[in-house]
């Protein structure tokens, strides 16, 4: 049981990440700056009996890897902006069906072909509001190697815990980045597998909550238990149902099958939030150079904590607001026009000011336009 | 050491990734440090100027990019026009003998990599193993045998006794690093 | 001497569309005023199958009579 | 043959119209898979978006209604993932060659071990009869109210030059031959394609003076002309007609077959 | 110069409002709730010298759409939420290049295929947030059969104008509805065209701003201004560049192109607000319900107001806080889970209550949902 | 020729690799069109995303570079909106062939006035060589690491049997036949396909022990096949050989002059 | 009048939907009233029970969907017992002469609507105009004359003496309605 | 007797691939020592433009020579 030590590139933390939680299945398409993750699982899964595939395109991989976890295997696929768009409606229908699953998205200047190797966060609001309807959203944003590997770790769990696809948010920083890391060891990650169905096949409903914990069990094709399974509204045998009381049902419950348990799902790091008046938020990438701010800030002598979001959505209302409701100026710094600033704002009481440390040039933001937002630094 | 900054810098296809990649390894392996390595990627990676940059550091590396590098290795030309700027002041800097390196104030290496390369090993296939046992020596990254070892773990098989060969020039090169240091005036920039 | 087949519908599935009918060799269906499809003359069908086989609603159904000679 | 064993007899009856051809098509391929002699568990069955897509909801069957187009793709990651799993795409003429040609290519390229089904009534009937790249040139639709000047593919010849295994096109009319492509198709390892001319009076059938599914039945019966005779056609004498028969009838090695060996040759250290 | 009275469906009514706006193209997947869209310009492009044209997928349509446009013809699609999600890698891309173009989206129930032909406001936040990267977005919504008439003529007017993808955010209750209308006579109708380029065709650069309002004149392919066009950063003359003073220049502009003109954007009605208390803000079929509600409640003798707003991203945030910031109550009335009301609680001041009536079964929402978020009513 | 005149010279050196054989297909292309003599106002030249899609960027007509895989469907809308346009689609064999093959297949099915030059350099070139649906079985690639286990399409035989009016083949090494190909394809009114073999010595070369672009170009001659030959060649003899010349050549009328057509009919009363 | 709503419901396939539109656009051309017209979609318009709705007022019409109708028209049982649930109370129904219906408080007429305009018109295609024109005799929407300009107008061209008929044939059930006025004892309902 | 041709080399877009070198029927172009293109022999160039058609990066240009005979 000991640490493993190695030099790790993002992209190649997010396919050992995954592999070590029991991923098997990986369909994509290759676009820069995510293709690394195709490849190396190109390399990786036949050895272990698993099954890469490249597909003919984006949509065809969203497809299979939803094909792919019905059929009883941890899924994932990888892809950056123009991809993540193409995915959206079979994320939808993921949704909809709650079929597990792991979207990996590194994330490069947009909009449109943008500037493909350069980083960005400009695809953040798109992980929550990019397929049409009312969808839940479950999405991590790591921001290091590490982290790469932790969280795609814990998103592989995720979806097969809360059967829905789960966003790895990274971004061309971290995605591209070499770093040392220092995992622990395999036998540390406690991996979670779908639940299985209870009852008789003869009995067995697709969609009926059996032990109340608002997600239902899925058995994998060839398992004897057979049944239906729609986008369409549908009822607790999976069949299709328009009834105002049953969609409204089974909507409030994709929605609450998260909510419910979303304190768990909060996970972030902080530094100095007690001792400190203003508070710089950031994530990914852009949090590289938050940490650098808010360390040079310490040094100045100012008070200032930084909160280092991992998980994006569902957005850690209740951690911001606790962090940031008795300070005078919160930062929140991302590579992007402002798009979870929006969020914070949402959370946040008027009198507190926020400002916004942005940058959507391609270009990495820098500690320095950090601490520029910062009060006193002068 | 504190923060320190490396750029590894030549043509697409000079191999400068690999060694770039393998230094970060090496002190990984071989070293109590943190260091992190990131290159040009796209077409950038593939024609003209390209590069790789290590950071090696005592502490937690957070800003990720090199932006002002303490060293500067550049094999040709454009590469050199491309990413001298922000060179550090009294930077280091290890410039193949073609290439017309303006002197900025630290010391300032005028080596002849490709042609010694070319003519000792008879290809210039490791250049980037040259320039990397050359740089180690300098800054004593790792011992070179460590550093040996990294290398020959990366390289292709069938080229380890080149590979091996090349890591000795590189240090011979090393040696005679003050004949080949040139202190130039310093140059108006026009920019 | 052809099969002999018995033939019954199954009303509630039966929509009407009138293909048995009409493709029957021995022309022994026929829509009743109600729109379903009857069998107006049970004792001459062949068992062909072929109005099984084409009703897309599986509301007509033949089986083989047994054939005691 | 007990249709009711393979049907999930709650559901019936279907929502298709009366006369529909879909319904026709259903009981066909539940005749090929009995044939074939599958474990039900085993079986899965994928279609898109249409009203041939909601065939799956009465097959008693592993069953997935998916979005429109992308059935071929779920069924990809289905049968590689789990290849001893017998995967059925069943699809319209405007889920299967409009938004989804490129998937099935695809597939037929790979010779991936799924068996497509394409319901081929010349219309989208789902959403109302607008016309899809297998409506006739001049049928109306309601996006062709003046009469359509699309040439429709011939998915058959389409299939075969993309390497399908399997390729055969049967109609409604011609049930038995119909019934025995399913039969054939399933019975392949690698990828087959079989196109079934469906009708749909309420769309297709009204607006192109077919006033009855009888009179759409035998449209198909007049205008069908056997592979074998057609061969023998000039092109302009096929312009319209029904070629019907066997296009395609191969034996290259099955895709997910293919690719268990290489990864017993990586594991066996040959690779 | 007549009224023009007659009865007319919504999905007709934005057929109308195009072709009135001189709209002459128009490529389209059928899609439920919004074929008779695609149905209606089949019928009545090609007498007019138009075309219409049923593509392969959604995609194809809104390639060719952003092609026609090129080309020099004003051009629409039409669709519902599988394919606004299909469309929206290219959405990005015709926002990148300034492509003149309209994306009607009849929403219905979602996620994923829902309900096909029941009524939701479920991609409200898809039409801000949908393709990736930061960008602008252009969208209205009408709340009835005239409104859509008129709102989708000025969609076109705007996406000439402004030169980038305008979204026609209707809903199945809109889009289906048929209802007595009185439209304007044609010649009322102020029709605006896209800008011709002054200079020589040598001269010319196509990202070049000539007079200063942000917005580059569009030669017609043939025309005789050659010129290069691509969805990567761009400079003037259109040709790719990456150095972050260009990026950052092109993507400040596509943004400030309508913020600087966001004031004149701000369509609305209201209804009541000066002697109110209380504030519901409503949008498309909502709104009909919401002005029902606000009726009774007038009745009841409740001093409420009633905001309707027509556009919705740029979003009206003056208006809004205008309307609302003198409130002790304010009610978003929508058919979703919750999407604008997010916006007015990022706008508004903590004290002022702000409530949802909400609902997303696709079932329209009914008045009396709507006053019972009213206080005062029992 | 004066390859010159229809360059933006400002814009060379262009981006590709030394050797590189997209630049020897890009200078084909200039001399079809210039042989066409068209005005260069009234060309627009499409394209999608991949090294092959840089290509419009060098030539001085009207340039659009879309998103991967859509230029056809683009171009479809230049050409329908305004068919006096001649409009070339410039594509890769993932742009083309992988995510964008439904809708070469659909225009070449409409016969629309398009005219589409894939070049086929066996890989991703852009994206640093991936393999794509082109790339022979057994090739190495950055994500096939144990070999290529798929088949590749032939998309000359696809294309034909789409319905495209003319559809040829041709290599970087033969570069007159491959010149001629352009010449007779921009010649037609309806939809042309041309596979142009180039080679990516970069990725594709480097990989798969073919070092150098001359040796790419060897292999090109060595494994040409002229199609008048390969009639006679068994399908195992063909196998991993390129066969080059002219798959189809007819006479169908074009979309766009058809849908011109149904417009005078209606505005004439006659529909 | 104020809010007055009409569902008019049968099989898909009877032509209520042309109907209802026909209705609508009569109050849009002859009257100044305000109305709206809505109707089922996808698979329910096609099969089973379908129905168009019309809503026409004085005063502008704001929630544009039926909720209690004030009317009912359901020429099958499937139509009837899938649409008559929400009738306002005291509501008028006319239901074909084969519809089972309970009595709900207000006057039901019960017509052989289908059995007449087949033995009269030797075809059940126009039945949709039938019902409308006893529909507008009932409630006199707008004026016989203006019905028939309405109504031939929007029925497919060869088909107008047969519509014609079919008005007439409405007229006269109309005059009749009294006959076929049916008071039944409230039933308790059991859903 | 053969066309005679006048070879010249556009410096800054060879990328010195020796492609036009390779397939030159009278070997009379050769790679330099800096990886640029040059004529070696530019008196027996016979105009077949072989190496101008092949040139990826439009670098080498063949004029045919006035034949003053
Ligand atoms: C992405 C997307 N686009 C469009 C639709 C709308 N749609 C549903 S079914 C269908 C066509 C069905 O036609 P076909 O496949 O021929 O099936 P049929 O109904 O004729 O059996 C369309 C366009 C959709 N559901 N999703
Ligand atoms: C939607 C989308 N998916 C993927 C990519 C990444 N991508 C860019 S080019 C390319 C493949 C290019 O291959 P090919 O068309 O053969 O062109 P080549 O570079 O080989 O000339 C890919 C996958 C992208 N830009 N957009
Ligand atoms: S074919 Fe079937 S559905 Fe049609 S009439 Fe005969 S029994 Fe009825
Ligand atoms: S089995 Fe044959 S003969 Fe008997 S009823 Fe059916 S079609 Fe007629
Ligand atoms: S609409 Fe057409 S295809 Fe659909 S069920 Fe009815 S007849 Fe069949
Ligand atoms: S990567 Fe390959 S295809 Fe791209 S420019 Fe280089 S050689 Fe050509
Ligand atoms: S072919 Fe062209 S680029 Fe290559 S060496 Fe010759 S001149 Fe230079
Ligand atoms: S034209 Fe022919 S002979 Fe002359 S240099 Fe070129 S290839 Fe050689
Ligand atoms: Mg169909
Ligand atoms: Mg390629």
């Amino acid at each position: 049981m000991s640490e493993r030590v190695s030099l790790m590139q993002g992209n190649e933390a997010s396919v050992e990440g995954a592999l070590d939680a029991g991923v098997r299945f990986y369909a994509g398409y290759p676009i820069t700056p995510s293709s690394e993750v195709a490849e190396d699982f190109a390399a990786k899964l036949p050895p272990l009996g698993g099954k890469f595939i490249q597909m003919e395109d984006e949509i065809a991989s969203m497809a299979a890897i939803v094909g792919a976890s019905l059929a009883g295997k941890k899924a994932v696929t990888a892809t950056s902006g123009p991809g993540f768009s193409l995915k959206q409606e079979i994320i939808g229908f993921a949704n909809m069906i709650e079929a597990p699953c792991v979207v990996i998205n590194v994330q490069r200047a947009g909009p449109s072909t943008g500037l493909p190797t350069s980083p960005a966060q400009g695809d953040m609001m798109q992980a929550r509001w990019g397929t049409h309807g009312d969808h839940p959203a479950l999405a991590v944003a790591p921001s290091s190697v590490a982290d790469t590997y932790l969280l795609t770790f814990q998103a592989v769990n995720w979806a097969e815990r809360f059967r829905m696809p789960v966003m790895v948010m990274l971004d061309e920083t971290i995605g591209h980045l070499r770093e040392k890391v220092i995992l622990p060891s395999r036998e540390e990650m406690i991996i979670v597998n779908r639940k299985h169905p209870q009852g008789s096949p003869q009995s067995f409903q697709p969609y009926d909550i059996e032990d109340e914990d608002l997600i239902p069990p899925l058995p994998p094709y060839g398992s004897g238990y057979r049944f239906h399974t729609t986008g369409l509204y549908h009822d607790e045998t999976g069949f299709p149902a328009n009834r105002p009381e049953i969609t409204k049902r089974l909507l409030d419950r994709l929605h609450d099958k998260i909510d419910r348990y979303k304190e768990t799902l909060y996970l972030y790091d902080s530094f100095g939030l007690r001792q400190a008046n203003q508070l710089i938020i950031s994530y990914g990438g852009a949090a590289r150079s938050a940490k650098a701010a808010w360390r040079i800030a310490r040094e100045k002598g100012l008070l200032v904590g930084l909160l280092i979001l991992k998980t994006i959505w569902p957005f850690p209302e209740e951690i911001v607001a606790q962090a940031g409701h008795d300070k005078n100026n919160i930062v929140v710094a991302e590579m992007n026009r402002g798009q979870l600033i929006g969020e914070v704002e949402r959370i946040m009481d008027k009198r507190i000011p926020i400002r916004g440390a942005q940058r959507a040039d391609g270009v990495l933001i820098t500690p320095e336009q950090i601490l520029a937002q910062l009060e006193g630094v002068n | 050491m504190g923060r320190y900054e490396i750029r590894l810098s030549g043509a697409g296809g000079q191999g400068l990734i690999l060694a770039g990649f393998i230094l970060a390894e090496a002190v990984v392996r071989f070293t109590d440090q943190e260091v992190i390595q990131t290159q040009s990627y796209g077409p950038e990676a593939r024609g003209g100027a390209s590069k790789a940059e290590v950071i090696i550091s005592d502490e937690e590396i957070d800003y990720p990019q090199v932006t002002k590098p303490d060293f500067l290795l550049a094999l040709t030309q454009e590469a050199y026009n491309k990413y001298n700027r922000d060179l550090k002041e009294y930077g280091t800097m290890i410039v193949d003998e073609r290439v017309d390196a303006a002197f900025r104030g630290g010391p300032t290496y005028v080596v002849p990599i490709q042609r010694k390369t070319q003519e000792r090993l008879g290809t210039r296939l490791v250049v980037n193993v040259v320039s990397l046992a050359l740089f180690n020596h300098l800054h004593e990254v790792v011992p070179v045998d460590k550093l040996q070892e990294a290398v020959l773990e990366r390289v292709p098989r069938g080229t380890e006794d080149l590979n091996k060969k090349a890591l000795e020039l590189g240090q011979e090169l090393a040696q005679e690093l003050n004949t080949y240091k040139v202190f130039r005036e310093e140059e108006e920039e026009d920019e | 001497m052809p099969k002999k087949g018995e033939v019954s519908i199954i009303e509630k599935r039966c929509k009407g569309c009138n293909i048995c009918a009409t493709y029957c060799p021995k022309k022994i269906l026929g829509l009743r005023e109600d729109g379903k499809m009857e069998v107006k003359d049970p004792d001459n069908c062949i068992a062909c199958d072929l109005c099984e086989l084409r009703c897309p609603d599986y509301a007509i159904k033949v089986e083989v009579k047994e054939n005691n000679e | 043959m007990e249709l009711e064993k393979y049907f999930r007899e709650n559901k019936l009856p279907h929502i298709w119209c009366p006369g529909c051809g879909h319904g026709t098509v259903m009981s066909s391929i539940i005749r090929g898979i009995d044939k074939a002699g599958w474990d039900p568990n085993k079986v899965v069955v994928v279609s898109g978006i249409g009203c041939s897509s909601r065939a799956p909801g009465y097959m008693d069957f592993n069953t997935l209604h998916t979005v429109h187009g992308r059935a071929i793709a779920f069924a990809t990651g289905i049968k590689l993932a789990n290849p001893e799993l017998k995967v059925i795409v069943l699809t319209g003429d405007g889920d299967g060659a409009a938004i989804g040609g490129n998937h099935l290519i695809h597939a037929c390229r790979r010779n991936i071990g799924i068996k497509v089904v394409l319901f081929n009534n010349y219309i989208y009937g789902m959403t109302s009869g607008q016309y899809s790249p297998m409506t006739p040139e001049g049928s109306l639709a309601t996006t062709s109210p003046y009469g359509n000047i699309e040439p429709p593919f011939d998915l058959c010849e389409l299939t075969k030059s993309a390497n399908a295994n399997f390729v055969a096109r049967g109609t409604v009319y011609h049930t038995r031959p119909l019934i025995s492509y399913m039969e054939k198709a399933f019975a392949k390892d690698g990828f087959s394609y079989v196109e079934a001319i469906s009708q749909c009076p309420t769309y297709y059938g009204r607006r192109n003076r077919l006033k009855s599914p009888v009179e759409m039945l035998e449209w198909q019966k007049k205008n069908s002309v056997d592979i074998k005779k057609a061969a023998d056609m000039e092109p302009e004498e096929l312009q319209g007609k029904i070629v019907t028969g066997i296009f395609a009838d191969r034996e290259k090695e099955e895709y997910t077959a293919r690719y268990d060996r290489l990864i017993s040759e990586i594991q066996g250290g040959k690779k």
